[in-house]
């Protein structure tokens, strides 16, 4: 989301000039443009949730199908609330205890914003809720780690703590103007979308849950296969589709750089899709459609944290590397053995990684130009190297101990992992009283 | 010969089929059936209004054994199925018919070796 | 709707201005944001029949899903052609028969405002497919309430019917601007994407209908379980996104006033789900999927009158309250035994009652300033409760009395409900010759 | 995409105008109102392939479910990367060889325009996006032909070289500036959105491919049903959404073509759907869902190359003529025998040319008077009539004639029908190793 | 003792299920199969063409009864049968088997009193 | 009169329905069952790990017979399933049990004449 001032700026100049004639601007006009493409892809965002819960739920077994389709639901209603108490504060707010998040009692309830438009023209409501929805989607994410084994209750308050303690800190110090991550270096850590804050972040939680809650009753003994596979891959297209407006509205304006953002999202998935298959039928000799959606969602991660600063040719090359590593960290995981169930880590954590680390070579000239200007004369692609090294350490180590903390501290007060009997009757029919597919047997 | 089938609670299929092979039974056909019985079945609950199903789905599963091994199959399923009885009543029925001849497709054998 | 008036005003005002030395604005020119938001809108509003389809589909039995999803689909194209020979000219056109409905003959075909801009620089087309939607999911939603035991035809026949008799008055009165509603009170009754006239209409008629038709023949004796809740779900989730387009749409702008409503869309619709699975928790013990979907829509049908008035906090309150009075509407309907099969009274009836009635004591103050103005001095929120109270009651009425009359002269004519032998075999089979989920039997 | 033409050229004037007093525009300044739209646009567009992979998925038999929906998924991935490096190059270049394609060493991994504006204010970036979404559907589409029996291998290879050596010059002819149907006649063959480029190169290729394949082992003797009608549903509702961008995208802009575009669209579909039932009614006595779907389609089909230039009126009958044709065509298909499995040929190809053919008749005159000016003087139907039918004719016959030498050709190399083994145990198991699923059988 | 399987139309599952309640037999197992025969089954229709499905879906009971009640419980389901024949040839079987013996999981009671 | 049981693989079904219609047996009900044998099954991957499911999908013919009718059944199966072996152990079983009566519904006939 740096790129972005760069041409808000731009843009509220322009509209400066072709307006200052009419009136002396107190605030910047609405560019209704902008506005229309952060309309849209908050909703296309939010398309990403029932996405999510369609690749997630047709993975596991069919007794668990509703029960985690609901842990990206549950999150909408959760993460949205709390993002109006004290998330969009925490976030976005001004720095407080040294920077560890931010606060500004005008945003809580956002009752502040009622009416300010940005920079750029945009009403600040849409951008907070633009960025609800990253809120929204991280610990969904983060619960295909531990799939088929949590209570919904413990999922649900983890989720919570997990989204104030974790994601709003990681949030301000990534993307708010005065986080110290986003004024590393000459330019900042580059993190256009999310890399670092989303997919790092719930991809290391993950991990560090799943090894916390231990793996299921029946794994790895009891071959464990998915319940809907055609679910699965239909999610896997509408995350696409969200993706673009989770990558092209993190221009957050509709000009050159969404449309950047938006070619290579495209680019870099497409190309992580083709080399998983490629692989796979190297590797196994049948190139599977779960093999496809991984693909898709690996080169999507790994674009994410870079679809501002490289060019087509560059997210070829990053998201086939992804797609590689990806695949790596996951026969790795097989042999390791421990049950990150739908692989948060596997995917979303190394991909992030792989992404955010990777991006650096493959970097626009202009904004390499444009650093070593503000850098004072020169900044080298292995500085910039260096400065996101270091972001991915801090939000890698900061969202591990973070998760673990939660978890340990938690523990003690509610079970967070599904008992026994739950597990084995399903989260369906334990949590929620309900079976997702009434239609296979006779009623 | 005999042809067993039993109806089993649909969770308790994992602990049925462990216990099957501990008694050296590895082969069985599994499928689903919807049950009516006096069992009280574990509610489902729809817009706040508990529905207590009156077909419960349940597991049905087909077992043809050589005689000395049907009390091992019966106790095998009887003990898996005491488990996780969590205060249900009613968790199915053994059923056992006779069993004129059985053949293996593979290898056209018949009768006991081929079970 | 009335709130866009002040900022389309705005807006056309600044188009105006930035351009008025160009040329002599003999129609407003195009504002392509607002254009670009409204094509979006449109488009999202559509993506809620499949949705719609989906959650009352999965919720039926197997054997009358393809039925009830028709019942979606199939108004997508009857309401549509209807719209574009009468519907739109009906609801927009200037009012005739003393205001019943409206109509000018350049609607008929839309052959009249092939070139139209509004003001606010939107293409009139556009407005008049956006309210097309809406024309089509109205009679939509009505199917829930007769599920599982209605004839195709007759179905068809009665949305027909309903959309000219009931539906485009209603929208006529609410939302065109010699509509009477429209110009109740100080500043017209609030109903801001269709409260009264979308889910209060769509839920009483539900409810008529349901009594009218009667119960299926199975019901209440034989419990009946939907077909698949993973469908549901994932309807409600498309649903979510669509009443984006549905509420943010209805600002006729793309600005603050988009924003306000997309805002407040979200805020409501995750209250409202956390709030049906609470009370459902501490009710029931199990947190269902099938709530949290119910308790979304709730939300979302509260809202809807209201998002163009309420502000963040009160969009919470909002929410949550539909959702209680839903829930207990139902635990109800569940004792007095009347089959509004799939609630659409339940959740649409009621929530858009709580919605328009409730939204008084939430509205912004720059809005009641503005009424008191036009009042002329003062106008307090009881008095615009009555007007509100006002709207919806003869909303209830002219709906209910209406639909009543429609289905006993239609019924002369064709059987409406659906054969005993067609009710036991599945609407699938007998009016649809098809079977929905082939996968199940070996074939 | 001539339509757009003419608008953008006003836009790019007005934008020039209202700004040119800022600076010298060395190129056309951003339209962010545009361009939201067709980011937008690109994505709905994109939302049509899983719709796709949805719709075709649920009709064939649950041992081939993930083969078929991988076959439009797989087309996202193939074609992507393909357009990056040669295809929008070959499609928008300026012509060589004669025209036959285009190529510039610019458009090669799209770095030449990683800054580029175009008239009308669009990244060309999107525009080049946005195209390639169109050179995905179409080979996807011509899946529909063949399905069931074709090796994965063998159709990502052919979608490849069908894409290169078919897709791209038919795209070039037809819509790139200096392509020769652009210019024939007085303003070009109409084709708006694809009827020739996409569904009728579409259609007839997948006609070849099915006659060259051959039918499925068991075809026609045993009966074959749909695997999930529910599903295809789905997909169709997806599908009209996607197409809104396809079709009001194609304006290249956020205006009156493109409300004018979207109209005619939600129109044409209405009509069609309806129009299926209504015969299919009297016909068989039944209306299934499959029939209203496929009404959709043909509708949406017949109006995409018309949706610039006719009307309402002309919509309704082009939609409801479109699917009474087609209907007729599957009816000879079932009578000949040929296996044109999912009716690829049955509705794109006819549906596309009878709406490229008969739009003439349905022409907005300001369209044909532009036409007489620029003919000089004078310019009747009869004449568009003729260009249409030229057009129609190219496409059929280069599609055709082209698919059956890549075919053959291509069969030298790699086997592209399925191994008798592989259709019997089905594609999922065979090569892609899995199966669509699980929830079946207990597991 | 006796085990009945059934197979019958989809859609007479209900009445079926309501006549054995009546006759006093509460206890089924029901499951989809898909049947081949002479039947003139219900005709599906794709896309104009009719399509007369080479295997139909039928339903499948499967009871486990005491001698006396064999008679009722077939009769039972003649008649519930018989019911909305709707011209339709066909409308399944009725196969009875010889049972040797049935186990009560809940209580490992045998035996006739078992079932 | 026999009731047979024949468990098969999954692609298997076609075949084996043309080849027991050739042998005169047009009445079959089929049906899903998940089996656990000792057959190798074909594997699943998923995620680039080989899985090699513990419940094998499989389908499930049930046929009554007249006696005559038993052995033509059982070659016409026989055969079917030797086809395409593809070099998998274990292509299921066929079980054969003792059928005491059949009723045809539609008919009310019993006995022999009703199968
Ligand atoms: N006589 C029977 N015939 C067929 N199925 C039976 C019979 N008795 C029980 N079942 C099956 O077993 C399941 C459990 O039955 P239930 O009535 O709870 O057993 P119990 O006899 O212990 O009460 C039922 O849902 C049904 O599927
Ligand atoms: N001999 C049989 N073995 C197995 N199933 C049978 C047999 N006869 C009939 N069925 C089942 O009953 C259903 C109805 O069979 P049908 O041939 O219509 O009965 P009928 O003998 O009255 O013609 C068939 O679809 C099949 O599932
Ligand atoms: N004794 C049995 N009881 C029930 N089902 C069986 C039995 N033996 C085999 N099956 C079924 O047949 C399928 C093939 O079994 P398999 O063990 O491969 O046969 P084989 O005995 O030739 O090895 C199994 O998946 C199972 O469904």
């Amino acid at each position: 989301m740096k790129i972005l001032l760069r041409c808000t700026l731009l843009l509220c100049a322009l509209t400066l000039l072709t307006t200052s004639t009419v009136w002396a601007a107190d605030q910047p006009i609405i560019d209704s443009g902008a506005t229309a493409w952060m309309l849209t892809s908050t909703a296309f965002v939010l398309l990403m949730i029932p996405g999510l819960a369609m690749f997630y739920g047709g993975l596991v077994r069919s007794k668990n199908v509703l029960g985690t389709m609901m842990h990206s639901f549950s999150a909408m209603g959760v993460m949205t609330v709390l993002w109006v108490v004290c998330g969009y504060s925490m976030a976005f707010g001004p720095s407080i205890l040294g920077g560890w998040f931010g606060w500004s009692s005008d945003y809580f309830m956002l009752s502040g914003i009622d009416e300010t438009i940005m920079e750029g023209g945009i009403p600040e409501y849409i951008f907070s809720m633009f960025q609800a929805k990253f809120a929204i989607i991280t610990p969904a994410l983060i619960a295909g780690a531990f799939a088929e084994r949590v209570s919904f209750k413990g999922y649900c308050f983890f989720i919570a703590i997990w989204g104030i303690l974790i994601y709003n800190p990681l949030c301000h110090w990534v993307w708010a103007s005065d986080g110290f991550l986003f004024n590393l270096g000459a330019r900042g850590a580059i993190d256009f979308a999310g890399g670092t804050v989303v997919h790092i972040s719930a991809g290391v939680s993950g991990l560090v849950a799943a090894l916390f809650l231990g793996g299921r009753k029946a794994h790895p003994h009891l071959q464990m296969r998915p319940n809907n596979l055609v679910m699965t891959l239909t999610g896997a297209g509408l995350l696409w589709v969200g993706w673009f407006g989770f990558n092209a509205g993190s221009s957050l304006s509709s000009g050159l750089s969404s449309a950047q953002a938006l070619t290579v999202t495209q680019i870099a998935a497409a190309a992580g899709a083709m080399a998983w298959v490629i692989i796979e039928g190297l590797h196994q000799g049948k190139a599977t459609a779960l093999g496809f959606a991984s693909g898709i969602l690996a080169g999507l991660v790994a674009i994410t944290p870079a679809a501002g600063v490289v060019k087509p040719g560059g997210a070829i090359v990053l998201g086939a590397l992804a797609t590689g590593i990806c695949y790596l960290a996951i026969v790795v995981k097989n042999k390791m053995g421990y049950d990150d169930t739908l692989d948060a880590f596997g995917i979303h954590g190394v991909g992030g990684i792989v992404g955010a680390i990777f991006l650096v070579f493959f970097i626009r000239d202009s904004w390499m130009a444009e650093a070593s200007t503000l850098a004072g004369g020169s900044w080298t692609v292995w500085q910039q190297l260096g400065v996101q090294v270091t972001a991915v350490l801090i939000a890698v180590a900061y969202a591990g101990v973070g998760t673990w903390v939660i978890l340990f501290v938690l523990n003690k007060f509610i079970k967070i992992r599904a008992s026994e009997e739950a597990e084995m009757r399903g989260l369906d029919n334990h949590y929620h009283g309900e079976r997702g597919y009434g239609m296979i047997n006779p009623h | 010969m005999k042809f067993i089938v039993a109806i089993i609670r649909e969770n308790q299929l994992d602990q049925v089929r462990e216990a099957l092979i501990d008694a050296g039974i590895s082969r069985i056909s599994v499928s689903n059936v919807s049950g009516h019985g006096r069992q009280a079945t574990t509610e489902e609950i729809y817009r706040g209004q508990i529905v207590v199903p009156n077909l419960t789905a349940n597991i049905r599963i087909e077992i043809g054994l050589n005689d000395e091994f049907v009390d091992k199959a019966c106790n095998a399923i009887i003990n898996a199925t005491k488990a996780n009885e969590n205060g249900l009543v009613g968790s199915g029925k053994i059923f056992i018919l006779p069993l004129e001849e059985v053949i293996r497709l593979r290898t056209d054998e018949r009768g006991p070796k081929a079970i």
